[in-house]
């Protein structure tokens, strides 16, 4: 508990801290690259090929959102374990519909 | 409780302290794992149904690219905002906390008031709720983003009314640090929205 | 149980009924809303029941006119989601409530002020679905709703379905969350994921399930919703709309919704069998394996009640092959239970014999699973009698006898006394016998051609023995259920006292505190060195568990109006979006306003801090003397 | 039927049960008599996969009875502790490895068959083939031959012998088209087509029913599959085309003016339109009336007094109760009605 708990463990919060800051900087400027370039790729529609493009925006909308939710939202730091496997869980169920969804729905 | 004064000074992780704030805190994850799954059935109902716009506009004859991402840099920004939010309440600096969280606020509502008027601009080119499968499918999907970034705004600004009152202690901590993450979450939401409503929207147009 | 502390509502005797009330209503200790939970959930199990019996009575004879059309579709849809929503899963939360926190040596669950929000909605949520029979007819479009009939083609019915499963879907999904957190973050010292009973392993992998599948319910229960009232084209093909779409959402739900109602039941038998073979379960990690394998699998085979829409072979097959899969692990449980019996000596008490009856129908129903698992077989069965007596076997032989199972085992533990023994056995021969004449016929009904749903078949197509038997054997059944009122009337009149381990045997946590639990639970945490902690401390000698902790105060959370409240206003926005449906968008201010007083009693209890109270340190000696 | 009967044969455990149970069903109702191409492979599986689950039965219910007869608690034996046997890794392997290998060899025919039987479009079933497009309706069923233009209700004829593909399709709500003595269902879906082949290998008339829940009068949404031989199916198509005979007595003329002024909004009775209401070309012809009632005048009489007292929900108006109709007057148009004969 809060009492036991010695300064030296403090000063080195601070210092993780200070770290931290620096990690969401990065994240941050990175998220803002990956959304200008979706963008941009949608703008380029008429030159490049339509199926890149839309891996292309698909993958940055996934590695923006690893960033938001590894570094945003902790799921890198160590005691995220069952949050990171339920929303993994979600994620998969969530895939499975999406996958279902825009294959077998339709028939015939 | 008595730990409800307890000071946060020397706590690295206050909104983890207590029993009951591990439990809130894994609780919201559990339950952020439950909206993924709702998120996600919104959205594959709105990939099967979206080019079923019967009589009505499709949505690439609609979309503003530039609204778009106008609203996709507000909601990041917000995003940053939240985040320093709950780094000043892990430092114990109350007033900082509140400036962050009240720009997050901010943000949302500006979020939101571009999403009415783009909403309102649909609606008077023809793309009512009951227009179509689309226009249905469309609405509700961003419509419920959009209750969520309501529903955060609300729930943010009535912890930080309190905060006035309540500080930053072990009891509150744990409140703070949730709302980031639904914060969080709803930008995780919204970067999937962008990119499969409108920017594969105006694609595959 | 003596009075232990001031801020403890006393028993009713000393303040009258509305005191006795107060306290039910505001209680948050998990024992008591799982108490709650047993009796709602027991109430509409008799509702259901009845509505069992009233289609049994209509499909007795050919070409009875006793409920005919909609009438019947009304009976049909209400027995079908009383059973399943109303009645399994509360039963099931009832459980839950009453043991998971006992088991894993734990004070309280993580959130018990969700605990009893939860409870209020689904018992309001049921209120709301049951309250259509007065208010111009009940949900007539079965309980899987299937679209666009029961979104543009029938009355009213099906708004109180929608809102009804809402709220009371809401509240479920509370419930799961709140065990969730439970389960990983309670535990006592020592107790370690592998040491932990095998029902509180399915009441975990149950609570996973719940958390993923009741989301997509809700989605659908909107779409179906906004489809009605706001004239959205969500299954409407006129303007674009696919009703296979919710056919999807609905078995996306539907189908892992069964296997949360079978998990807690196989968790039952896995405590059950072994206290009374008086030996460890066998394969302790093979059953935990087999419980999260399942619980895995649940969410790839949808499909299969899918079959006959016309997805195509290619889809067909995939779902197929995944169906069937699950009858490995569920298998691994049938064989472990019946080799821990193997070389144990086996009591036949009540409890005991509805685990043992469980074993056989199971597989019978499990069986019978697999065949419909064949599509091109399916497209005969599918939408038949074969069907009904499939899952039958599987929720009634399965569900409900582990639920009557657990409901003997932890009843001294709940309540303090036993069951009567000799009307108990009464209750499993009438139930056991009852079940099999009533649903093994269906099995032939079904390939002769019978389709479920029907309110009438003719003379002269071979189907009237089928039925007329069936019918019978319902009778056994309602018997049995009668005499389970019966006994629980009389035993809690003057009924046998229990003492902590009230049968001796007990092997986890439970038993080793005072029957009925005191409200603290543990006076001090255990210290758990293995599975089956209380087996293990008897061998060695012990009468009591190593405590992990010195006496100390207790704290405990104050009870609350407010999670009754709650749901009060829910439940009136939902009747703002009924009333919009039927009587026009005005209706919508009560939504608006049932919403605003939600948000308000969320505002107050987020500003109230609830600082509890403690338990002394004397009262709990003193209780803990009077406890034996 | 002496082909039949080996089929039936191999179906004795089932029937034996069954023939307990009830004694034989209706000729042509039972999923258990196939009488067609597509059943028999059903049915076959269903052998199948019964034979595999009566050994996980059996298998299941020797070793629980010998447990249960052998380690019952017997007097005398209050103090023993039966040893604590933590598991078996042999036995469990056991147990994972036989149910395996029993769904592998589930496995194989079930996905050949799936594919088999669900196969509508290959040259082999289709080259031979008659289209018959279905519209299902709530309560009542609509065929229409598009090769031929040829539109009726209630009862499908078709040629024994030969590959029938069904679109299948629904105006209102979700149905489910099953004749179970000739094969699985599929769901009409409304908007959507769906596809089914059926085959009859012998003349005679198959019960059909709805099987998705559809409202009130489900349970009464009946129709009939008529296999008749190629050169009589042909001869029905040419019949059809050729419009039904007209009335000759006083009152069935009476009857076919009362029904041009009350019944044809709705009604056709010429084979070439789909409509809202059934067909009735060839109403004389059918089986049943509205798909369930015995075919007499009587009850068609009541039919068109009070359709919905004999099917609830039925979506034709009163004319005989409210009154537009006298008793008499329903009574002419039955006799013109059982005059639309296409047949001789
Ligand atoms: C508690 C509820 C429960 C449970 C546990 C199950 C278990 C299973 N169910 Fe069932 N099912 C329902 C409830 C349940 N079901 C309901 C309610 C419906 C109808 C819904 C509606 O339409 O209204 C339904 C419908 C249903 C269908 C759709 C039928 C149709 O509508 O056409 C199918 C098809 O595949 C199916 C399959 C299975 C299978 C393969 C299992 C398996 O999990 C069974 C596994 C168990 C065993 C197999 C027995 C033990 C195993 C061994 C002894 C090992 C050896 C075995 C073999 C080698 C086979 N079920
Ligand atoms: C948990 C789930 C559950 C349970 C326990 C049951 C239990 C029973 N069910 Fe049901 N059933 C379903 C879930 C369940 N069912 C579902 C999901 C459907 C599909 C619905 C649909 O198609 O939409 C269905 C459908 C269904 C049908 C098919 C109807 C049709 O398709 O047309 C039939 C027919 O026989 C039936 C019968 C029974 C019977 C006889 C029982 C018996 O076991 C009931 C035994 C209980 C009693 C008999 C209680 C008796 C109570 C009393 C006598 C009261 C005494 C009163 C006091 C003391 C105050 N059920
Ligand atoms: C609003 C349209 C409508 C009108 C007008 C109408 N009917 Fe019908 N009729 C129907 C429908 C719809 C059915 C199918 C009912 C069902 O089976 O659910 C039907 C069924 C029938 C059937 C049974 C069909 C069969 O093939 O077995 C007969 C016979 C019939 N109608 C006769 C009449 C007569 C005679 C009149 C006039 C007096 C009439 N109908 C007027 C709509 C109509
Ligand atoms: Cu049509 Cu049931
Ligand atoms: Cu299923």
């Amino acid at each position: 508990m809060a009492t036991n708990q010695s300064d030296i463990n403090v000063y080195v919060e601070k210092q993780k801290r200070k770290r931290e800051l620096q990690h969401y900087y990065v994240s941050f400027v990175l998220m803002i690259l990956f959304t200008i370039l979706a963008f941009a790729a949608v703008m380029l529609r008429d030159s490049i090929n339509d199926y890149l493009i839309a891996i292309f925006i698909v993958t940055m909308a996934i590695v923006q959102v690893v960033f938001q939710l590894y570094y945003f939202m902790h799921m890198k730091d160590k005691d995220h374990g069952f949050p990171s496997l339920f929303l993994y869980g979600g994620a998969a169920v969530a895939f499975l519909t999406v996958i279902s969804f825009v294959s077998i729905i339709w028939i015939s | 409780m008595s730990e409800t004064h307890t000071s946060i000074e020397k706590l690295a992780n206050p909104e983890k302290a207590t029993l009951e704030g591990k439990n809130k805190f894994l609780g919201f994850w559990f339950f952020l794992g439950g909206e993924t799954v709702l998120f996600g059935t919104l959205f594959a109902t709105f990939l099967a149904l979206r080019d079923k716009v019967a009589s009505g506009p499709s949505g690439p004859e609609l979309f503003s690219i530039t609204t778009t991402f106008i609203s996709t840099m507000i909601l990041l920004v917000s995003s940053l905002t939240s985040v320093f939010a709950v780094m000043a309440m892990k430092d114990n600096k109350l007033r900082q906390m509140q400036l962050w969280f009240w720009v997050t606020v901010l943000l949302g509502l500006c979020f939101l008031g571009l999403e009415i008027y783009e909403f309102s601009e649909y609606l008077s080119e023809g793309l009512g709720y009951k227009t179509s499968a689309f226009s249905s499918s469309f609405y509700t999907l961003v419509g419920t983003h959009g209750g969520h970034v309501f529903f955060g705004i609300l729930w943010i600004s009535t912890l930080m009314i309190a905060s006035y009152k309540k500080g930053i202690t072990t009891v509150t901590a744990p409140k703070y640090y949730v709302a980031a993450l639904y914060w969080h979450f709803i930008d995780v939401v919204w970067v999937f929205i962008f990119t499969v409503v409108y920017l594969l929207g105006i694609l595959g147009d | 149980m003596t009075t232990i502390s001031p801020h403890v509502h006393s028993p009713r005797q000393k303040q009258g009924f509305l005191a006795w009330l107060w306290m039910w209503l505001t209680t948050l200790d998990h024992k008591k809303v799982g108490i709650l939970y047993l009796c709602g959930g027991g109430f509409f199990f008799l509702i259901g029941g009845i509505e069992a019996i009233l289609i049994r009575i209509q499909l007795a004879v050919p070409e009875n006119t006793f409920l005919v059309g909609s009438a019947y579709n009304q009976v049909l849809t209400m027995h079908g989601t009383t059973m399943i929503f109303l009645a399994a899963m509360p039963m099931i939360f009832a459980l839950m409530n009453a043991v998971v926190p006992l088991q894993i040596g734990a004070r309280d669950v993580a959130f018990p002020f969700l605990n009893s929000l939860g409870f209020w909605l689904f018992f309001l949520g049921g209120l709301i679905l049951n309250v259509s029979w007065f208010l111009g007819g009940a949900p007539d479009g079965g309980w899987t709703a299937y679209t666009p009939l029961s979104s543009e083609y029938l009355g009213s019915g099906m708004d109180f379905y929608i809102l009804g499963l809402q709220v009371a879907g809401a509240g479920t999904l509370m419930g799961g969350i709140n065990f969730l957190v439970t389960i990983i973050n309670m535990r006592a010292p020592g107790m370690t994921f592998m040491r932990m009973p095998l029902f509180t392993w399915t009441a975990l992998v149950t609570s996973a399930l719940i958390l993923f599948a009741f989301p997509a319910l809700t989605v659908g229960l909107f779409f179906e919703l906004f489809d009605k009232i706001f004239g959205a084209n969500f299954f409407n093909a006129t303007n674009g709309g696919n009703s296979v779409i919710w056919e999807h959402i609905f078995w996306i739900f539907g189908h892992p919704e069964v296997y949360i109602l079978i998990l807690p039941a196989f968790g039952v038998i896995s405590e059950v069998i072994p206290t009374f073979a008086k030996k460890r379960l066998f394969g302790y990690s093979s059953m935990v394996f087999a419980t999260v394998l399942i619980g895995f699998l649940a969410f790839m085979v949808w499909v299969h009640h899918m079959f006959t829409v016309g997805l195509g072979p290619m889809a067909n097959s995939i779902f197929a092959i995944a169906t069937m899969a699950i009858a490995i692990p569920t298998g691994m449980k049938i064989f472990n239970w019946m080799f821990t019996m193997w070389g144990g000596q086996i009591h036949f008490n009540t409890a005991n014999l509805f685990a043992i009856g469980f074993i056989p129908t199971f597989v019978m129903g499990g069986v019978t699973g697999v065949m419909l698992a064949v599509p091109a077989a399916d497209f005969q069965y599918h939408d038949s009698y074969f069907v009904i007596a499939h899952f039958h076997y599987v929720i009634v032989g399965g569900v409900v006898f582990g639920l009557l199972s657990a409901i003997f085992y932890w009843w001294p533990k709940m309540f303090g006394k036993f069951l009567n023994e000799t009307l108990g056995k009464f209750t499993f021969w009438f139930f056991f016998f009852g079940f099999h004449f009533t649903f093994f016929p269906q099995h032939f009904l079904g390939l002769m051609g019978m389709p479920r749903r029907y309110f009438t078949y003719f003379k002269g197509e071979g189907l009237e023995a089928g039925n007329l038997i069936s019918s019978i054997g319902a009778s056994g059944m309602a018997i049995a259920t009668i005499l389970l009122v019966i006994n629980i009337v009389i035993t809690t009149a003057k009924g046998k006292k229990a003492k902590g381990d009230a049968w001796g045997l007990g092997r986890t946590l439970e038993w080793s505190i005072a029957s009925p639990a005191p409200e603290y639970n543990f006076a001090q945490t255990p210290l758990v060195k293995g599975i089956d902690p209380l087996w293990k401390a008897k061998m060695e000698g012990n009468k009591k568990l190593t405590p992990a902790e010195p006496l100390g105060d207790i704290h405990m959370p104050s009870p609350s109006i407010l999670p009754f409240l709650m749901s009060l206003s829910l439940t009136l926005a939902s009747f703002g979006f009924i009333y919009a449906d039927i009587n026009g968008m005005g209706a919508l201010v009560f939504a608006g306003i049932g919403i605003g007083l939600m948000f308000l009693l969320m505002l107050i209890h987020s500003l109230k801090d609830d600082h509890g109270f403690h338990i002394h340190k004397e009262e709990i000696i003193e209780t803990e003397k009077g406890a034996e | 039927m002496k082909k039949n009967w080996q089929h039936v044969l191999r179906f004795l455990p089932l029937i034996t049960l069954l023939a307990l149970l009830s004694g034989c069903g209706k000729d042509g109702v039972s999923a258990l008599e196939p009488f067609g191409e597509i059943a028999r492979e059903q049915a076959k599986l269903m052998i199948i996969s019964f034979s595999i689950m009566i050994i996980v039965v059996l298998v299941v219910g020797i070793i629980f009875t010998y447990v249960l007869v052998k380690f019952r608690k017997r007097k005398g034996q209050e103090e023993y502790i039966p040893r604590q046997v933590e598991g078996s890794a042999v036995l469990e392997i056991i147990w994972t490895v036989i149910p395996i290998i029993l769904l592998a060899i589930l496995a194989v025919p079930t996905v050949a068959k799936t594919f088999s039987t669900s196969d509508t479009t290959s040259k082999s079933v289709t080259k031979d083939a008659v289209v018959i497009n279905v519209t299902a309706n709530q309560f009542w069923w609509e065929f229409e031959y598009p090769d031929d233009k040829v539109v009726t209700a209630e009862d499908a004829v078709i040629p024994t012998g030969r590959n029938v593909i069904f679109n299948i399709t629904s105006k209102d709500v979700t149905h489910s088209f099953w004749v179970p003595a000739l094969g699985g269902k599929v769901d009409a879906n409304p908007g959507q087509t769906t596809k089914l082949r059926l085959k009859a290998d012998e003349n005679g008339t198959y019960s059909g029913r709805c099987a998705e829940l559809c409202g009130a009068s489900h349970a009464l949404m009946y129709f009939n599959v008529k296999a008749v031989s190629n050169d009589d199916y042909k001869a029905w198509i040419n019949a059809m085309k050729d419009g039904a005979s007209e009335p000759t007595t006083a009152s069935a003329k009476e009857g076919q003016a009362l029904f041009k002024n009350n019944c044809m909004s709705c009604h056709a009775v010429d084979s070439k339109d789909a409509g809202i209401a059934p067909n009735l070309e060839n109403f004389a012809d059918r089986k049943n009336i509205a798909g369930f009632l015995d075919h007499n005048k009587e009850n068609l009489e009541k039919w068109i007094w009070d359709p919905q007292a004999e099917k609830p929900g039925a979506l034709m108006p009163k004319r005989g109760v409210n009154n537009n109709l006298t008793k008499d007057q329903i009574k002419q148009i039955a006799d013109y009605l059982f005059t639309l004969s296409v047949e001789d």
